[in-house]
């Protein structure tokens, strides 16, 4: 087999394992630092396996595949990555020992999740998927000396490990039922079925593995590990877990559906099952977001709603809702890196995470301020930002789909609503930097004194802010590419 | 009557959701990830009857990445349960209920 | 033949149901115990399956490693039985209802796809072709939990590793 | 520059002047208040010349109307519009043109007249005002809208100045506008004309539609009686007819030179104006209307005036029962004897209102006539002219409104009996509660302080009086041949044949109506000191003192109308769509939000729980 | 380069001079505000002028774009166009021009916001925000009043909602504020994700946004039964337009958030969004809607016509009511909004030029009258009627243009108000017979009885006891207020200036009333 077809993870990898070599000759006043280095090998192993990247799908011998997806996907992945390191990095001093190690393992999963952008059998999957999640119940439990850490660890890793088992006995039905791994092979197969006795197995098996990947998706009803994962995990996990490891989930479903089934993507109850999941988690997030005060349980439940709106387009079953899940990430990335960056500093900084602490924050650092607004205005989906662009084209693939499929007004309205809901606790975030009154309840004024955030941290927010402006703007070439990358996906319409 | 696929098939699925229970309704997390190994013997056990009657060896394969995968998951949780330990003298999950609403 | 076959699976769903659900004691390492009983027979199964090296692996790695480190931190942490007080009915109840359900559904279509009746050859369990296909077709994966055991690894250490630094309540 | 050019663009001129005063005065001349009173008074006057330069000028051609330039114009601007037309489309257009007929000059006549009397009169009267330069301000603008009705062509400019007219007289009513009633009057006023112009509006939206055209020239005899009523509804409001009469007593709580200037000569006029202007559209069934409201305003103004003690809400009323009066001519198919009372009516009502106004400015801003008597010493002139306005409009023979009455009575003669009943009624009233005026503040001795210390007013003052007694003499003689003009050449009326009886006899009734009121007036209020009525009419003179009540029904029926409607709606509107509404969708959202909070009760078996549960019950969905 | 993206993007790029200079320079922010507005007002007021008659090259100094779809913008009365590819995959352009509605909505926004920027002297704290924030909106909305692609207008509208938000809530009045602003900005963006979900559903039966392309597919689609779109797609189209832009204007019974949001929002913005951003709904109502789904008209219509009643009427009744002024205004503003609607509901080219008319008069009479009870504000620190009487001799220039205001708010002649409420009458005289005479009532009487209420408490009488010490308007404070009056009665004395311009739209108008007329016969 040619290396070159797996060249960025084996960089990767090799980053990885570098890092936790280097760790043992470095000081360990140094060891922050690491994080530059780690950023320049991401960006410099990127570039070369991109450079070496010929157009066309490579070999799905060994179960991985390096087309246009896999590729958009690992660059989504890399960017995703490079952000969060830079957001370690700014945490460095909450985590005591290990900070490499964290680098390390952020390696390592980024390693699993651009070989699931490209894995085309269901062991691939399964294995991408496993080194993920493993990698994340390490991660969600790094700060072993807070409780919450450790407990957010153990959730995720017991509810996690139950799903994947859901998955591997789908796994194993629909390897029963098609004889077969290889995600081309599984179609081949599900295309000479013709009994649908043993459909029924299949499909059972594809409602079994999808549910493992819900799961990941954090999709009603495998939602319920969210917020509390997502509030116990140090901060740069949990901005992890929420644009990385969500988006393996979404490139596997997608493949999984558009390649290993095309049987089921004319099956009604496929897409009233997305649809009616679609609708109830926007609504889910949305609602019990309302009275949540808890920031990084505020964005857990924010998440919750996005995966709604991923749904959303997924339901469709075809590229033009595939391009806009795509591009709605890409939007989403630096909506949520910001908003956690801005989030992490300022909680380190007063040892709280209760939404009270951004009173005055446009006074304390105008730059945070603002990321943290333009971030929240994005999330929530409002010109001029890059949110907006991406729900406008997931709406726009939904509508598409109308006449398509009689469901869709049943979740296209519930989506409207749950927009219209989430506007209140975003907009609550927002009130809270420009005239938020504090801890009221204590009576004491917030505070005033300026607050400076790391170097790391100010690249991280810059990074942000022209991402979200520039692709609120600008959206053209980010859309070109997810349009190229979900060309002649779905076999369907 | 010969023992058929549906047979083991059936062993695995009552097994699977033996593991499901004890995932459920034990609140001692070490049982509880023994539940879950359960769970993954029995998907084990569906594919290695389905390889064999389906004279393929990819089931056997796979089964093999998910023993190793199991072992692995069980390490880093017994891991864990050490550090919860450590911090609260505990391996309740009803314990484990300060983040909640 | 099926004397075997039905042997060892009722030992096998016998000792499950006695991991999770034990009537006569809530400790741990009974579980184990019987977990350890539930791998033997499977893997019983798994040579009536003609699987051999499987089996071979199911005890190696089940019997031999995982139970040990399961038995190795019960005994760390000296683990008391938990008090049966302490024991939501509903979620049982609920509990048994899901899974008995699930199982239902299963089952259910397992026996409505009919591959018990469709697929009936019988293969021969050489360990050969395994290993070649493990390191032809599946050499990336294979690759992949090679990284994977290193994550548990590190994970493990990091975890389970005293902190030099004072422990101090992060909340 | 042609002379037909001057001739079309002096009435422009006449009605640019006053606005032109109005505007410099609001924008640079407040401060000086000589030089704003100047600027006001030489516009109307210089107006007044050249109104009778064009009445003097009299040229054939009647109904002649100018256009100025266009004001509004819908649809006819799609010049390169690639697309075809579309069949339904309208095109909507008003021009500003002006009227330039023998009427509309007549009409500038007597307002620029009347304006430039009062003008002068207020130099002195509101000398010691200090919103001086703002009074004058205002008044110009009156004048400006006032003979913006006058010269319109169609019935939007004149419903625009209509309007203007009404908010000019709104600012002048409330001139002293820290005076509590005098801002209520105001109000008033405007609301109840607001009220007449909805009628107006709708009727003219209804002319468009029957005729599709506004322009008072082209209007035919094909509009539906309906909107001949609901034009009627203007002049109903404007001119104070009953029902909507309760504002112009109520108004008198402006300055007096105001009172003689709008709601004797001009404002109130305008009704009458516009009836005779629009005169060819009426049905007979809408004239039989326009007749009936006219005679029982009359009447019923008429028994008001009787009781009233204050001397200028005598005025007033006899001003309503005299506009109730041409409005009865009118309906009487009398236009032009209408205008002709108007005319004379405009001359020695002005005159009695300044002269009322003299009086109070003798009596330091007394109004009620049993404070005054034996003022026809103290102010001999002011005395002689009020008298004769009272004999002119009492109708006393050979004087002005001996002869206009008669033309009213002598239609009336000739229509409905009952109507000529009712005015000979009203005119013995008329000069009933004119000879109680007279005597009672007159005649007698001074009764309060106010009335001893009265001396003659200023001569800026006086000259006013006797100019307008000379018009309210002479005005209405048949040598001058106002009447003559106005039937002949403007409503080219034919005399009918048996005018010569209904003549006589409108001459004699009108005669005997005169005597009778005079006599008895006399003889109840020879040197009386307090008013012998009462005693005498018992509920009757309450009814009458309280105006039969109106104001009272009309606050009932406002409170319980529209204040109701309004309490209901604001309620509604706070509790139903912004509390029940809106509150109450936001409180379930948040409820529901809450009752789903729950499910994350933290612990991971319950998680697990729903996991599966969730997982069974897809599951359960799609496989049966 | 069309002056047109000078126009929007004068304010928009001063936003961003000002995002970078340091919060100490206070003077600067306010007189680069004024400079940027000002220069958009003088660039509006030029165009106004060379829009009519129809430029050719030598005439225009800045020669019309050639572009394919030149032709279209001739046919359809569009000058001073300008497109550039913004997002190809998604056929979405920078696409601007403007027709006569569009002209004369960009001449009144761009003197409202001028005029905004004046009067946004109460601001004393934060500036740098508040003034970046106003320029922000006020170029958003320039842009959307001139925009040809139907995203870019939906875009650049949405620009106003964060700041609307922000503003209330850091520089607004009175206690709810907070309610307030949650209010205002929920309801807006239900509004605007309704008319989102119709423009997509447009945007996908013609395969692009741009609105002459469109107008020009509707016009080959009429009648014809291919290629057309469905009647009941059209229905639910304008379904969806029709309420999520009546949402945003106000349309009983979704109005409650305008009063309340007015009454708590600081004066330049009260200002704007009264005066113009809240007439975007209108606007594209009659731009886009009309024009595009006739036949979705036909059903809806009479529905509007019915809902505006409700505008009319009750919030006349509403405001007759309310003692606090903003609020008195505020619903006021709400009853106008009615006869727009019911000019719109009754598809005549005249009925739609009065309601385009009335826009105009109603954007500058909510700017000065917001701009002057504001002032007020600033001054006595309440709107309370029953504190505030007696002040016209206290202080007669605001008192005078205070009572003008409140004249052409019950529709006196001569101000522009009364020409576009005429016309609307004259529009809807012969299709809603009832509803145009309760129209007239409403107008004439109820209008009259709260104006005059106001006029009589508020400046007439003599000077309460609790009425604080006020001053009046200063020498060039006045010219804002000044600027806007003048405006109105130009308008007002000679409305055939617009009138002619509203003309070069008559395209859009006949497309939107075709239908109807085939209707009718």
């Amino acid at each position: 087999m040619d290396l070159s077809l797996v060249s960025l993870e084996i960089g990767i990898t090799l980053i990885g394992v570098a890092v936790l070599l280097v760790d043992l000759w470095t000081p360990t006043e140094r060891k922050a630092q690491l994080g530059w280095w780690v950023v320049g090998g991401l960006v410099a192993v990127f570039c070369y396996s991109f450079s070496t990247f010929n157009q066309g799908p490579g070999t799905g011998a060994l179960g991985y595949t390096k087309d246009s997806l896999a590729v958009f996907f690992q660059g989504y992945f890399v960017l995703s990555a490079i952000l969060v390191v830079l957001l370690t990095q700014s945490y460095a001093n909450r985590i005591r020992s290990g900070i490499s190690e964290l680098y390390a393992l952020i390696c390592f999963a980024l390693a699993g999740m651009s070989f699931a952008a490209g894995a085309n059998s269901l062991a691939m999957l399964f294995v991408a998927v496993e080194l993920i999640t493993i990698t994340f119940y390490v991660l969600t439990s790094f700060e072993r000396n807070r409780f919450r850490s450790l407990e957010a660890g153990v959730k995720y890793l017991i509810l996690g490990a139950a799903s994947s088992a859901i998955m591997v006995f789908g796994i194993a039905l629909i390897y029963g039922s098609t004889g077969a791994l290889d995600f081309h092979e599984i179609a081949r197969a599900t295309m000479a079925l013709n009994d649908d006795s043993i459909m029924l197995l299949y499909q059972l098996g594809v409602l079994m593995t999808l549910a493992g990947l819900f799961f990941k998706l954090a999709a009603v009803p495998f939602q319920v590990w969210v917020p509390d994962v997502y509030q116990g995990a140090p901060t740069p996990v949990t901005t992890f877990l929420s644009i990385g490891s969500k988006a393996a989930g979404i490139v596997l479903m997608i493949r999984l559906l558009a390649e290993a089934c095309p049987p089921l993507q004319h099956e009604v109850w496929l897409r009233q099952l997305l649809a009616l999941m679609a609708a109830a988690t926007i609504l889910y997030g949305s609602l019990c977001a309302l009275r949540q005060r808890n920031l990084k349980r505020l964005l857990g439940y924010s998440s919750i709603a996005s995966a709604g709106f991923v749904l959303l387009g997924l339901v469709t079953l075809n590229d033009l809702g595939a391009q806009a899940v795509l591009f709605y990430l890409a939007a989403y990335v630096f909506g949520v890196v910001g908003a956690f960056t801005v989030i992490a500093v300022v909680s380190e900084e007063s040892a709280d995470e209760d939404i009270s602490i951004l009173a005055n924050l446009h006074q304390r650092s105008p730059l945070m301020a603002t990321v943290l607004t333009l971030s929240i205005i994005s999330l929530a989906g409002i010109p001029p930002l890059a949110g907006f662009i991406g729900k406008f084209i997931l709406l726009r693939a939904a509508i598409s789909s109308l006449e398509v499929h009689p469901i869709m007004p049943w979740v296209i309205g519930p989506a409207l609503i749950g927009v219209v809901i989430s506007f209140y606790y975003y907009f609550s975030v927002i009130r809270e930097i420009f005239w938020g009154k504090g801890r009221f309840w204590k009576e004491e004024a917030p505070a005033t004194e300026p607050l400076d955030c790391p170097r790391s941290a100010e690249v991280i927010l810059l990074t942000c802010l022209f991402g979200l402006i520039g692709l609120g703007l600008f959206p053209e070439p980010i859309l070109y590419i997810a349009g190229e990358a979900t060309n002649f996906l779905f076999f369907a319409n | 009557m010969t023992i058929g696929l549906e047979h083991y098939l059936i062993v695995s699925v009552v097994l699977f959701c033996l593991g499901l229970l004890g995932v459920i309704i034990r609140r001692n997390l070490i049982v509880m990830y023994m539940g879950l190994e359960l769970m993954l013997n029995a998907a084990n056990l569906a594919l290695v009857a389905f390889s064999h009657f389906r004279d393929n060896l990819d089931g056997q394969v796979m089964v093999f990445f998910i023993i190793t995968v199991a072992a692995a998951e069980v390490a880093v949780g017994l891991a864990l349960i050490v550090a919860l330990y450590r911090k609260r003298q505990t391996n309740d999950v009803t314990d484990l209920t300060s983040m909640k609403l | 033949m099926e004397i075997l076959f039905y042997i060892f699976s009722a030992l096998t769903l016998l000792c499950g149901l006695l991991v999770v659900f034990n009537p006569f004691s809530r400790n741990p390492v009974t579980s184990a115990m019987f977990l350890v009983l539930t791998i033997i027979s499977m893997s019983g199964l798994f040579v009536l399956l003609q699987a051999y090296f499987l089996a071979a692996v199911q005890i190696l790695v089940y019997a031999g490693a995982v139970i040990v480190l399961f038995l190795f931190v019960i005994m760390l942490l000296d683990v008391k039985e938990e008090e049966r007080r302490r024991y939501q009915k509903f979620g049982t109840i609920l509990g048994f209802a899901a899974v008995g359900g699930l199982a239902a559904i299963i089952i259910n279509t397992i026996h409505q796809s009919g591959v018990g009746q469709t697929l009936t050859s019988s293969g021969t369990g050489e360990t050969k072709p395994l290993g070649k296909m493990l390191f032809t077709e599946y050499l990336l994966p294979f690759e992949i939990v090679s990284v994977l055991l290193l994550v548990a690894m590190v994970g493990c250490i990091l975890l389970s590793k005293r902190d030099e630094t004072t422990e101090v309540e992060a909340e | 520059m042609s002379k037909g050019q001057i001739i079309m663009y002096l009435p422009l001129v006449v009605l640019l002047l006053p606005l032109l005063s109005a505007l410099l005065i609001l924008l640079f001349t407040k401060r000086y208040r000589q030089l704003s009173a100047g600027l006001s008074i030489g516009a109307v006057a210089l107006g007044l010349g050249i109104s009778i330069f064009l009445y003097a000028s009299q040229d054939a051609d009647h109904a002649k109307s100018d256009l100025i330039f266009t004001w509004l114009g819908i649809g006819q601007a799609d010049s390169q519009a690639l697309l075809p037309g579309a069949p339904g489309e309208q095109t909507l257009g008003f021009d500003f043109s002006i009227m330039n007929d023998p009427l509309s000059r007549l009409m500038l006549v007597v307002v620029t007249l009347v304006g430039t009397l009062v003008h002068v009169f207020s130099l002195v009267y509101m000398r010691k005002d200090k919103g001086y330069a703002r009074y004058f301000g205002a008044l110009s603008f009156f004048v400006f809208s006032m003979l913006g009705i006058v010269l319109s062509a169609n019935l939007v400019m004149m419903f625009i100045f209509w309007e203007l007219v009404g908010v000019s007289s709104y600012l002048l009513i409330s001139h002293w506008f820290e005076k509590p009633a005098a801002a209520d009057a105001g109000k008033k006023a405007f609301i109840t004309n607001r009220i007449g112009d909805v009628g107006f509006l709708l009727g003219i939206l209804l002319i468009w539609q029957q005729v599709d055209t506004v322009n008072i020239g082209s209007l035919g005899g094909q509009v539906s009686t309906l909107a001949g009523l609901l034009i009627f509804c203007g002049a109903v409001g404007k001119s104070a007819q009953f029902p909507l009469h309760v504002w112009l007593p109520d108004a008198m709580e402006g300055p007096t030179p105001v009172s003689a200037l709008i709601h004797a000569a001009t404002m109130v006029a305008a009704g009458v104006y516009m009836l005779c202007r629009v005169f060819v559209i009426f049905t007979p069934d809408a004239l039989l209307i326009i007749g009936w409201i006219g005679a029982i305003t009359a009447l019923l103004a008429a028994l008001m005036a009787v009781q009233q003690d204050d001397i200028k809400r005598i005025l007033a009323y006899s001003t309503l029962s005299q506009l109730g009066y041409m409005v009865m001519a009118v309906g009487c198919g009398g236009p032009d004897s209408a205008m002709f009372h108007l005319t004379t009516h405009a001359a020695f009502k002005a005159l009695l209102f300044l002269g009322a106004g003299a009086v109070i400015y003798a009596c330091h801003h007394e109004q009620n006539i049993w404070k005054m008597g034996d003022l026809r010493h103290r102010q001999p002139w002011t005395y002689r002219a009020f008298v004769t306005g009272a004999l002119a409009l009492a109708g006393f023979p050979l004087l002005s409104g001996f002869f206009s009455k008669d033309a009213i009575l002598m239609q009336a003669y000739l229509k409905h009996m009952p109507m000529f009943i009712i005015g000979v009624v009203v005119a013995v009233l008329t000069a009933f509660y004119m000879t109680r005026c007279v005597l009672v503040a007159f005649f007698g001795k001074a009764r309060s302080d106010q009335a001893r210390h009265a001396q003659e007013v200023p001569g800026e003052m006086l000259a006013p009086l006797i100019i307008l007694s000379i018009f309210s003499i002479v005005l209405g003689a048949p040598q001058i041949g106002l009447h003559h003009s106005l039937s002949a050449d403007i409503f080219e009326i034919k005399i009918s044949p048996d005018a010569k009886t209904a003549h006589t006899a409108a001459m004699i009734a009108g005669t005997i109506a005169a005597a009778l009121g005079i006599v008895s007036g006399w003889w109840l209020y020879k040197n009386a000191e307090t008013d012998p009525l009462p005693s005498k009419l018992g509920e009757l003179s309450r009814w009458m003192r309280n105006r039969f009540y109106f104001d009272e029904l009309y606050a009932f029926l406002n409170r319980w109308t529209q204040e109701t409607l309004s309490y209901a709606a604001a309620w509604a509107d706070r509790w139903l769509i912004a509390g029940l509404g809106v509150k109450g969708t936001s409180g379930a959202v948040d409820i529901t939000g809450c009752l789903i909070r729950l499910v994350q009760t933290g612990n991971l078996q319950t998680y697990a729980l729903l996991m599966v549960l969730g997982l069974l019950g897809i599951l359960a969905w799609i496989l049966f | 380069m069309s002056p047109l993206t000078y126009i929007m993007g004068l304010p928009l790029a001063m936003a961003l001079i000002l995002a970078v200079v340091p919060g100490e320079k206070r003077p600067f922010f306010r007189w680069g505000a004024r400079l940027a507005t000002l220069g958009s007002l003088l660039l509006a007021i030029y165009v106004f002028s060379v829009f009519d008659p129809p430029i050719t090259d030598q005439l225009g100094t800045f020669p019309a774009q050639a572009t394919e779809g030149s032709a279209l913008e001739d046919a359809y009365g569009y000058k001073f166009t300008q497109r550039v590819e913004w997002i190809p995959t998604l056929n979405i352009h920078y696409y601007v021009g403007v027709d006569g509605i569009g002209i004369v909505m960009v001449l009144m926004a761009a003197l409202v916001a001028f005029a905004a920027t004046c009067c946004a002297q109460e601001i004393r704290t934060r500036e740098k925000e508040f003034y970046i924030l106003l320029l922000l909106m006020t170029g958003g909305i320039l842009g959307a009043f001139m925009s040809l692609d139907i995203f870019l207008m939906y875009f650049l509208h949405e620009l106003a909602l964060v700041p609307t938000f922000i503003m209330i809530g850091v520089w607004g009045r009175g206690k709810d504020k907070d309610f307030a602003a949650y209010k205002i900005t929920l309801y807006l963006s239900l509004g605007a994700l309704l008319t989102l979900a119709g423009v997509i559903m447009l945007y996908l039966q013609f395969g692009s946004f741009s609105l002459l392309n469109m107008m020009d597919h509707a016009t080959q689609f009429a009648g014809t039964e291919a290629g057309a779109f469905s009647a009941a797609e059209q229905n639910v189209i304008f379904a969806l337009l029709m309420f999520g832009l009546g949402i945003l204007v106000g349309l009983w019974p979704f109005h409650t958030w305008a009063p309340l949001g007015y009454g708590a929002a600081p004066t330049a913005t009260a200002m704007m969004h009264a005066g113009v951003i809240k007439k975007f709904g209108l606007f594209m109502l009659i731009k886009v809607a009309l024009p595009l789904a006739p036949e979705g008209a036909q059903t809806w219509l009479p529905i509007l016509a019915l809902l505006c009643l409700g505008n009319i009427l009750y919030c006349g009744l509403v405001a007759m009511r309310q003692k606090d002024l903003n609020l008195l205004i505020g619903n006021s503003s709400v009853a106008h909004m009615g006869f727009v609607f019911l000019g719109i509901a009754s598809v005549t080219t005249i009925g739609l030029t009065g309601a385009v008319m009335v826009m105009v008069a109603h954007g500058l009479l909510a700017g000065l009258a917001f701009g002057l009870s504001g002032y007020l504000y600033s001054q006595a620190r309440t709107l309370d009627m029953d504190k505030l009487q007696g002040l016209l001799a206290g202080m007669p220039f605001w008192g005078t243009l205070m009572i003008m205001a409140l004249m052409a708010g019950c529709g006196l002649p001569g101000f522009a108000n009364f020409a576009g409420e005429l016309t609307v009458f004259f529009g809807a005289w012969k299709v809603y017979p009832v509803i145009t005479t309760i129209g007239i009532w409403s107008a004439l009487v109820i209008g009259a009885v709260y104006m005059l209420r106001a006029i009589r408490t508020l400046l007439h009488g003599m000077k309460g006891e609790q009425t604080p010490e006020v001053e009046d308007l200063k020498h060039w404070q006045r010219l804002p207020y000044a600027l806007l009056i003048a405006v109105l009665l130009l308008f007002g004395f000679y409305p055939k200036l617009i009138t002619d311009k509203i003309g070069q739209s008559n395209a859009t108008f006949r497309q939107a009333t075709e239908a109807q007329a085939k209707e009718s016969e």
